[in-house]
């Protein structure tokens, strides 16, 4: 339990989010966990391991094979006073529940003119790099990032995946909250927060001078690597990771563009029509004249992430790509 | 499948008693008669519900007409049995989930007309501040959530309200109202699996007014009787006259009963009929006109008052003072409607998300 | 029959898209329509009405309520040789069939090695405009612009209507033809085709120097206005219409901004993460140096549409509003 | 609800004539026996495929645990009797549609052993050319469509094959493999619904091993007799030992020559339970080791040899000879994975689309 305490603790990104949910089990009992193999099971990742144990079935409740019903009930028990936080195993499956986060979930509010808030926290795993191939490898978020009226999250850090869960679940509309699937395993240093977590805001997670890296979720360590390569060949890169895809830290970008003048976005998504190309279109608009080059975007080459581990390597965004953009903006 | 039952004849210690009835409180709120037996009172305010519900629509093709209503306006005349019936198993506390056909329930709901209409013409005062029009009706105070235009849509977030209640054991039902059409949709059967494997207190309405737009029931589905698929699920299921108000009612009683005796979700077939076509965009090519008329004949408030009739009760004089009143109410509707404020166009972006909203660029 | 004759001929965007359907029922016997109501009812836009009885209920198949189901069978019969054509009534149904669409029509050719080309044509309505409210109007066509393996036409003009059928079903890969409901009723001449129609292409609806104006499917029509008020002015606004969203005609955007040095893209999407913001990535990597002003983007409001007319109007981008961008972007 | 027919004794015209059998073709397709009585050489070739998934898997486990193979892996060890019994009833004219548990469909289907090994390294020379790995295997040559990781996904392009089958008069059947947990999915039931309304040429395999991953049956239908539940779709629907091949043999052919018959859809749930983990990833934790000793009592492998030594059958000699062969054939089939090239990373964007790949930027 050190991560609720004052101490530094040793832990893991699953552990870190395990905790976050125990203690939002434990401090609000509107609170419940409800997805697919979440109790006995664990969860498909392992991060409800042991929830089932100490909340009982209820709280931590194993859903039928079927997305669109039980991400429609966490909406429904949502309006009625409960704090759901539903799982889907992976984004590619939520597929099948989209009708409900779009049609529903992120619409009721306004359509209701006001009368019915939605406040749900959706959790899935994003992304590849575990070889799972195309129908459980891809990285979607950037798509929720384009609705209205909820909010997307992605967690790149082990600070983040413990302390964003209490926040998300404190926000009146709809939160989603996307895990990098290669993040689970990260272990390292969990400090006490310092101050209360706020939602809104990009992080600088290395600053620099010369080109800014504006990235988020699993792509963060690969980039924190590409600004170590620059930094040895004396480029100074400052590292954004993003943090809350929508709405976009729209100051945060400016500020830093208008220190280094030169970008790379790294995204995970399918590069037409990614993230990436939002946040690319916003620095054309609001830090045109700051721009020294063209901005870069290094991102998942178009195919459906093939199984075969080169193909997959070669089909992703690696450090050394973001390395090549950035030469590319600063020359 | 038809799960037979005996009757009863349990008083709702939850149903408020009635107030003085005003022309636009819940109809049924204002019955009181214990048993429930067929009484003259209790069928008057029956038929008040339905009439209010046909001449509210009849209304409404004129205001469409005269463009006054846009959009996709969906009418539910010939079906009132279903939506008055059903209501007077429920009470306030109660939840209930609909679909964009759903005037009649709305009004039925106690949704004041005035409210409603507003809401058609897109006027702020309306009961989704505008909106949503006719196929996005609101109301959180009466526990009416929408008004859902995405065919079985409704389902999932009906299992969600009432899996909320019982996790806090709550002794309240929610009803969520659909139709044959949606049972063909992917989400209704999940819904079904989920309310019935959890033991949620939820009562599945199935309008089955025989057709999913121009589509009739055979050709959308394989195996017609839809109770009886329903029951497949391992929940009481029955099929239902909804041409017969006092038929649906005595079946939802029965239904909302065993849900709040805690035997899980209770799913009813309505059998009925829509007179008018699908939406007003409707050219209605699809259906015998021999058929339509065939269903006429059985109009369920023509059919109710029918019955009172043979009953010797005093219809003509109820049916004048109802009519009288109602004819007030809708002209009060329309005229509020006319005269409210549209929602100011700098406050597009209000309630997109529940923080103060950015202003419009 | 004008349409498939010699002469000019007067008809509708309704009528061009049905004639479209019954050369392609009557040239191919492997084609087919099927979707909800396209049989008896002629299809919830009316653009199928008559086929039925001309071709019968086999060729021209209503099918239950069931939109994955049904978009998944016109996948398997694809794979086995047929030439479906499936109608989906609008694109907001058309996420409870979008699994289907991204995870195997998109992506089995080459999940399978190359095995597997589906050969399916997908239209459906998109777009907003008359007061149908916040789960029928949404434009998400950018969304299926971001799917590799498939191709998206966005027809704005009658002919576009009445040529980009055939192609599209020529095409051994998945095709989806988004037409704007409030096109339908457009009428206007239609002109025996000059040349076989490709669809690589974007079309220059309106040449001119000073601004590229570009934009696709039911926003040409203002689009076209807005330039027409801009030529009051002087302002000389070329009008690109992409017609074909994916792939992107690069080429196209390219020589308009060389010629033009200031952009503005009108894209009825909501504006984050909109097909907009991909033009405005390619156009900020590819022609930055050629830019003389920051990109403009003319979207609708963030917002679940709203019913209420003069709300809707707000939110949509409308004629004033493309005007006022090109403005910006001249100044 | 269990559909009796009466047995029959129909040849299969458009089954294929026996070729000389090499350690990779088809295994059912070298039997000849017309009526179909239980013969020792039928027995020894149910024997041999069902051994050669076994052995095939076992050797997977070993490769993933030095890497060799990578990603996602479930295994079908226990429920090889159903892959094997039902492609008895399938002809190479018939579709096979499946899951991400299918390395025994693929295998009882007649793919190599070497092409699906080469696939689970990930090489150019796979079934999928390395693009799919254990999930998506996929062979059009064998009309074997994969090999699908959504759950249900598989089902309605299932029945769009059987659709363009009826339309084009074809007398071929598609076989569609998926789990009962996929039962749960709402395209399974929009699935059903459309394929017994068009009457479509499908055989419906609903693999009931009772988890859907660490989700016990009862937990995940609330109506656990999944047979009368597709009957309720207006199907023939019944139930069958999933751990007896020549059970599953024969219920196949019952309800394939139904299909052929042209009565449409048929449902066929097979009992049977997975020996192993979900996947190589889940440590089990969620069933009782005694529940999986008992089932390992039924292992249909055992069953079958048990039941030819009780009729006096050599099986220790067949025995012997097959698994030399099915050794031979995986150790040659590892070789040769090991040795396949792998696709170059200049063609990461081919068969994204038909027209030629652009090249990697
Ligand atoms: C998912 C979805 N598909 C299609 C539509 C278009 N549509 C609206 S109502 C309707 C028919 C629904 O029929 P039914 O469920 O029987 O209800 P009824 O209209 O008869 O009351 C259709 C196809 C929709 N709104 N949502
Ligand atoms: C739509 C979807 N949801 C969840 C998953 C994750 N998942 C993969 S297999 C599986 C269990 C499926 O159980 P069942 O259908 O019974 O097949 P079995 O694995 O037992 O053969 C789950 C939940 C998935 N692949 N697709
Ligand atoms: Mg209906
Ligand atoms: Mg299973």
């Amino acid at each position: 339990m050190g991560a609720s305490g004052t101490e530094v603790s040793k832990t893991t990104y699953r552990e870190a989010m395990r905790e976050a949910l125990r203690e939002a089990l434990r401090s609000d009992d509107r609170v419940f966990l409800m997805g697919e193999d979440v109790g006995r099971y664990g969860g498909c990742f392992g991060v409800s391991l042991g929830l089932l144990e100490e909340f009982g079935p209820e709280r931590v409740r194993d859903t039928p094979l079927s997305e669109s019903a039980f991400v429609g009930a966490g909406i429904g028990a949502a309006l009625a006073g409960m704090r759901p936080v539903v799982e889907i195993m992976t984004v590619n499956f939520s597929l099948l529940a989209l009708d409900q986060i779009l049609n529903n979930a992120a619409t009721l509010l306004h359509m209701s003119g006001g009368q019915l808030p939605v406040p749900l926290v959706i959790r899935m795993t994003t992304g590849a790099g575990r070889q799972l191939a195309a129908q459980h490898s891809h990285s979607l978020e950037g798509w929720y990032a384009h609705i209205p009226g909820i909010r997307v999250l992605a967690p790149a850090t082990i600070e983040d995946a413990r302390h964003m869960l209490a926040p998300a679940l404190a926000d009146p509309d709809p939160v989603l909250i996307f895990e990098h699937g290669s993040l689970y395993n990260a272990s390292g240093e969990l400090a006490p927060p310092t101050a209360p977590v706020d939602l809104d805001h990009a992080a600088i997670r290395r600053p620099g001078t010369d080109i800014s890296l504006i990235t988020y979720g699993g792509s963060l360590t690969k980039t924190l690597a590409a600004a170590d390569e620059l930094a040895a060949e004396d480029i100074s890169a400052e590292v954004i990771d993003l943090r809350t895809l929508r709405p976009l830290d729209d100051a945060a970008i400016t500020a830093s563009v208008a220190r280094t003048h030169r970008v790379v976005i790294i995204d995970e998504g399918w590069r037409t029509g990614s993230l990436a190309a939002e946040v690319s279109a916003r620095i054309a608009e609001g830090s045109f004249y700051e721009l020294d080059a063209p901005v870069e975007r290094v991102c998942s080459a178009e195919v459906p992430m093939p199984y075969a581990r080169r193909l997959e390597e070669a089909a992703l965004p690696q450090t050394a790509d973001i390395v090549a953009a950035a030469h590319r903006a600063v020359d | 499948m038809s799960v037979a039952r005996s009757s009863r004849t349990r008083k709702d210690p939850a149903r408020p008693k009635s107030g003085k009835k005003t022309a636009t409180s819940k109809p049924s709120a204002s019955t009181e008669s214990p048993a429930r037996q067929p009484s003259t009172g209790h069928r008057t305010d029956l038929l008040e519900a339905m009439l209010r519900i046909r001449r509210f629509e009849e209304r409404c093709v004129e205001l469409y007409s005269a463009t006054k209503i846009r959009g996709f306006v969906h009418l539910y005349i010939g079906e009132e049995a279903v939506a008055v019936g059903i209501n007077e198993a429920l009470t306030p506390e109660d939840a209930v989930v609909s679909t964009y056909r759903e005037h009649g329930h709305a009004l039925a709901r106690g949704i004041p007309a005035e409210s409603v209409m507003a809401e058609m013409y897109g006027k702020a005062t309306g009961c989704s501040g505008g909106h949503g029009g006719s196929m996005h009706l609101f109301d959180a105070s009466r526990r009416f959530y929408g008004g859902s235009a995405i065919v079985a849509g409704g389902l999932p977030l009906a299992a969600g309200l009432a899996l909320a209640d019982r996790m806090r054991a709550q002794p309240r039902v929610t009803c969520c109202f659909f139709g044959d059409g949606a049972f063909a949709e992917g989400e209704f059967h999940e819904t079904a699996n989920l309310a019935a494997l959890w033991g949620l207190p939820l009562l599945l309405v199935c309008e089955n007014n025989l057709y999913a737009m121009g589509t009739a029931l055979a050709r959308e589905h394989a195996q017609t009787d839809l109770a009886m698929r329903a029951a497949s699920y391992g929940m009481p299921a029955w099929a239902v006259d909804g041409m017969d108000v006092e038929a649906v009612e005595q079946a939802a009683r029965r239904a909302v009963e065993g849900i709040r005796a805690g035997t899980g979700p209770h799913f009813l077939e309505l059998r009925t009929y829509r007179f008018r076509a699908h939406s007003m965009y409707d050219p209605d090519r699809y259906r015998d006109k021999a058929e339509i008329e065939q269903w006429k004949v059985r109009d369920p408030i023509n059919r109710l008052t029918d019955r009172m009739r043979e009953n010797g009760e005093p219809v003509e004089k109820e049916l004048a003072r109802i009519e009288q009143r109602i004819t007030d109410e809708i002209d009060h509707a329309v005229a509020a409607a006319e005269q409210a404020p549209e929602e100011p166009v700098e406050n597009l972006l209000r309630h997109v998300t529940s923080s103060p909203a950015e202003a419009v660029s």
